[in-house]
């Protein structure tokens, strides 16, 4: 059933993917304070803007979450918690060191995919579940969006799939420590993935359902631990993706000396922080825009990326 | 699991689908049905396949074939509801049955 | 995984599967009914992976997932109780449907039970997906090509069916025939308003009230 | 609960999330607001502790007020800024002035997640609106249509011309307070999943003999600027252009170096070189150019020059141009008219 990677113990391995989730959500959240601080020119000091968003979170902790009228409590709950288990099972396919991967199934792409379907049926119940107009709007709006852009993704993981003649995560990377690196390989492969990751995430510039100019949008009736609990998922999401951008790019846990876990981490932290730092400085980009760019520009050069790769694979 | 249970869960899907079918006046909900009763074909097909078949592909092209199945059905079934729709303002069996012209 | 754990495995599976099955028929909620559903295929999807039809079982989540949403979509645009909160009756001919969904569900177990079907378990079980492939883009290979056109005939056929008719919309949006003289503004053909689409919200105006945004 | 009470302290010393619902001339205190690092401007009242109400607020919008007040979760409190807190039927709010704002702020915030204050709800406790146990299923409609509880409108099918890929009609009516919003303007659609079909904009008049707003120093093209960078998800930007909207002797440079970060293609051009062109008497009929102008005007009067204060628009020539639209469109759109839209406010334009 998996592949030629180690694997823990399921308990183990579940416990892995909590915590890297949470470290991952955390550098999210402290990258963004720090980013946000920088950008904004407040002049708070290093020391401020790392504990605010600490206090925020705290606050999140006390405050209680409203009751619109006639809700769908259970898929209110449930959209959350989806959003959460998607990010996790993206992780959980991902190769976290050089000889060993919670679950390195030979479907990893597929599993990779699978994970972002169900989290765009997460957001949209997200958006459906309290009953309330402008999270509507912004689930419809996200089910847009998401048509557009899981077909790019797929394309580029297929692509990426191609020189390691296996859909597997894990031989993805060994094709990468025996050849070039993908992202170098297939050069409009990691720009186009970044923005499936931005999407998937629901992080700026391309945050399509919390919009601020829907009053935020699917998560505009929640408060408190609710709350919170999205804000997680989309911290959670975007390290997954941050981590799979390094596996499926930036050859994964490949490198000298250090052991593979810690270049791992520090390739997703670089390609989070870019994220993060894209999301302060691009402006949110209108839905229509979006939606005709992924089909007319962007699924095109996914289809020519994945030629070249097939004729590279070829040849 | 055996040949026998996987069968017989397929067998109680596919008869959830076929009481949805018949039982439903809308046609979406209808269209759920035919999707749930395919739901049951596909597990059927696998499970033949693991059990049966000495792990020749082919009884796993019948299940993409079974996937192809659905797709057609909800991408046409849809498009004669829209149809149906524009034309006679119904969304159900009933609202139809006697008109044949 | 071991015997018992593969065994509760698909238990659980299987006994979810039905239950969301049942579910799907049961609900006044269009969107609670789509994803009944769709929790019921994800079972199966994982029933297809304990198989050992992984790359079936995986594709069954990716595929139904956006079948589902997209059917969620549909759901909602046609069905007039969109978020199901009034209590509904849509069936019809309850109990005689009851009786042929039991009927055929017993008959085909029973099928199942007493049919003699000669066990012949996998010979390469680490095998499976590339043979699948192999298959695919080998001896199947017609078949996939028949697979393929057959989409996209059904693409064709279903804008077709669902488009309005005419060569210039209505589909239905602001598309209009081009002017008979282009220079002429007036000279656009006029078309015969199809139906009462423009007096349609007659009537809301009286629903005042503020917002959950007030 | 000793954890609960820890998470208290902790929780009081955070950033203030204050929900704004703004009156007429209120851009002083809003740029305050976005400006300090000890307040957080929410976009939705659930995300707020505490509300607060600035410039003046017509009798016709109290009614209003009164609902965003119910909105932001409980336990919660009001501050009203150089206003009487009775006027507005929020007897327990707190009254301060724009000076004395912030630290005010900071000083409630804290009372309420200590648990030290509670401002009751102003509006009914109970769904006012009679539906339930009318009609067949006691759904309060007729056929399958249910009530209107709360007032709020539920999806109805157009009575006729249904089209099958058409989702129902949604009714939507929001404002005079939403946050997203030019502030008193109150906004009436029909919404088609997200695309606007009919669109009714409404602004809501000053009380006559209201006074007068003293005037400030805050530059009212920059403060509008904020709320765009704010909504397009450019949160830390809009920091810096409310802080400079508030300086009094601001630099030219500073605009500047403002207008460089944001007059680039992938910059706030990004958020709005699509938003679709306007075709209305004095408004630049392209949406990057209209907070261009913004911009340009920030700078000459930098510099010295006079000030001309933009005119009114007609708001059924704005609502027909919306039409259409995206939702998402349609707000940024309207935030591009803010100025305008102010201007209109006070003393509104004949449609020509």
């Amino acid at each position: 059933m998996t592949g030629e990677l180690a694997a823990p113990h399921p308990v183990l391995g579940a416990v892995v993917v909590l915590g890297v989730l949470l470290i991952g959500a955390a550098v999210v959240t402290t990258a963004d304070a720090v980013v946000a601080d920088r950008v904004a020119g407040r002049g708070l000091g290093l020391r401020t803007s790392l504990v605010r968003p600490w206090r925020r979170i705290a606050l999140a902790l006390v405050r209680p979450q409203p009751v619109t009228e006639r809700p769908d409590w259970g898929l209110w709950v449930l959209a959350p918690a989806t959003y959460v288990g998607m990010a996790a099972l993206a992780v959980s396919v991902l190769p976290l060191g050089t000889d060993w991967a919670v679950a390195d199934v030979r479907t990893g792409i597929v599993v990779l995919g699978s994970a972002e379907v169900l989290a765009m049926v997460a957001v949209f119940l997200h958006g459906w579940a309290p009953n309330s107009p402008l999270a509507l709007v912004g689930a419809y709006r996200f089910v847009a969006a998401g048509l557009s852009f899981l077909l790019l993704s797929m394309f580029v993981l297929i692509a990426a799939a191609l020189p390691a003649e296996s859909m597997s995560l894990g031989r993805i990377v060994a094709s990468q420590q025996e050849g070039v690196w993908n992202v170098l390989r297939q050069p409009l492969g990691m720009p186009l993935f970044l923005v499936v990751a931005l999407s998937v995430s629901l992080h700026g510039p391309l945050d399509m359902a919390d919009g601020t100019e829907l009053a935020t949008g699917t998560v505009a009736e929640s408060s408190g631990p609710a709350r919170l609990a999205w804000e997680f998922g989309r911290r959670a999401m975007l390290t997954a993706y941050a981590l799979a951008t390094a596996v499926v790019f930036l050859a994964g846990p490949t490198g000298p000396v250090l052991p593979g876990w810690v270049w791992l981490a520090v390739k997703a932290i670089a390609v989070a922080v870019v994220l993060v730092w894209c999301g302060h400085r691009l402006g949110r980009i209108g839905i229509e825009r979006y939606v005709r760019l992924a089909w007319t520009v962007l699924l095109p050069l996914s289809f020519l990326h994945l030629a070249i790769a097939g004729v590279a694979a070829l040849a | 699991m055996t040949i026998v249970t996987v069968l017989l869960a397929a067998a109680v899907l596919l008869g959830l689908g076929t009481w949805g079918v018949l039982s439903q006046q809308s046609f979406v909900m209808i269209m759920m049905g035919f999707e749930l009763a395919i739901n049951g074909i596909m597990l059927a097909a696998a499970g033949v396949w693991r059990f049966t078949s000495g792990g020749a592909p082919r009884g796993q092209v019948l299940v993409i074939v079974a996937m192809l199945v659905m797709a057609v059905e909800a991408a046409i079934g849809f498009a004669l509801v829209v149809a149906v729709y524009r034309a006679r303002q119904q969304d159900t069996t009933e609202g139809i049955a006697e008109l044949s012209r | 995984m071991t015997g018992l754990a593969t065994d509760l495995a698909f238990w659980t599976f299987a006994v979810a599967a039905a239950w969301f099955g049942w579910r799907v028929f049961r609900t006044d909620s269009m969107v609670r009914a789509t994803f009944c559903l769709l929790a019921s295929f994800l079972n199966v999807g994982a029933i297809m992976v304990l198989l050992l039809a992984e790359y079936l079982g995986v594709a069954m989540f990716f595929m139904m997932g956006v079948e589902m949403v997209v059917m969620a979509i549909f759901m909602v645009a046609f069905m007039m109780n969109p978020a199901g909160l009034n209590p509904m009756q849509m069936v019809h001919q309850p109990r005689a449907a009851v009786a042929v969904g039991i009927g055929a569900a017993t008959g085909l177990a029973v099928v199942a039970a007493v049919a003699d079907l000669p066990p012949a378990a996998l010979l390469d079980e680490a095998g499976t997906i590339r043979a699948l492939g192999n298959e695919l883009m080998g001896s199947s290979m017609l078949l996939m090509e028949v697979v393929g056109v057959t989409l996209v005939a059904t693409m064709v056929g279903a804008v077709v069916l669902s488009s309005a008719s005419g060569r210039y919309g209505r589909a239905d949006t602001g598309s209009v025939p081009p002017l008979l003289d282009p220079d002429d503004p007036d000279s656009r053909p006029d078309l015969a308003s199809a139906d009462g689409q423009d007096d349609a919200h007659a009537g809301h105006g009286g629903h005042g009230g503020h917002g959950g945004h007030g | 609960m000793a954890v609960m009470d820890r998470l208290r302290r902790v929780a009081a010393t955070a950033p203030v999330p204050v929900s704004v619902a703004l009156g007429h001339g209120a851009d002083a205190v809003l740029a305050e607001l976005r400006a300090d690092a000890r307040v957080d401007v929410t976009a939705s009242p659930r995300h707020a502790t505490v509300l607060v109400v600035a410039g003046h607020v017509p009798e016709a919008a109290v009614a209003a007020l009164g609902r965003v007040h119910d909105q932001v979760p409980a336990p919660r409190a009001t501050v009203v800024v150089d206003g009487d807190p009775a006027r507005l039927d929020l007897p327990a709010a707190t009254a301060t002035t724009r000076a004395a704002l912030v630290d005010e702020l900071v000083r409630v915030h804290a009372a309420v997640v200590t648990g030290q204050r509670h401002d009751s709800p102003v509006g009914p406790a109970d769904n006012p609106v009679d539906w339930q146990g009318i009609g067949p299923h006691g759904q309060g409609g007729e056929g399958m249509m249910g009530g209107v509880p709360w007032g709020r409108p539920m999806a109805m099918p157009p009575t006729a011309g249904r089209d099958g890929l058409a989702l129902d009609r949604l009714a939507l009516v929001v404002g005079p307070f939403l946050a997203v919003l030019p502030p008193m303007l109150e906004v009436e659609v029909g919404l088609q999943g997200d695309v606007l079909e009919d669109v009714e904009l409404r602004t809501v008049p000053p009380d006559p003999h209201a006074p007068t707003p003293p005037p400030t120093a805050v530059d009212s093209g920059l403060v509008a600027l904020a709320e765009l960078l704010a909504l397009v998800g450019l949160g830390a930007l809009a920091t810096t252009a409310a802080r400079l909207a508030r300086t009094p002797d601001r630099r030219v440079e500073d605009v500047a170096a403002l207008r460089h970060r944001l007059d680039r293609p992938w910059g706030l051009r990004l958020g709005t070189d699509d938003l679709g062109r306007l075709d209305l008497p004095g408004v630049a009929p392209d949406p990057t150019d209209r907070w261009r102008d913004w911009l340009a005007s920030a700078a000459s009067t930098a510099v010295g020059d006079t000030h001309h204060a933009p005119g009114p628009v007609a708001t059924d020539e704005v609502a027909s141009q919306l039409v259409g639209m995206e939702v998402g469109h349609a707000v940024l759109t309207l935030v591009t008219l803010r100025p305008q839209l102010a201007a209109s406010a006070v003393a509104p334009a004949v449609s020509s």
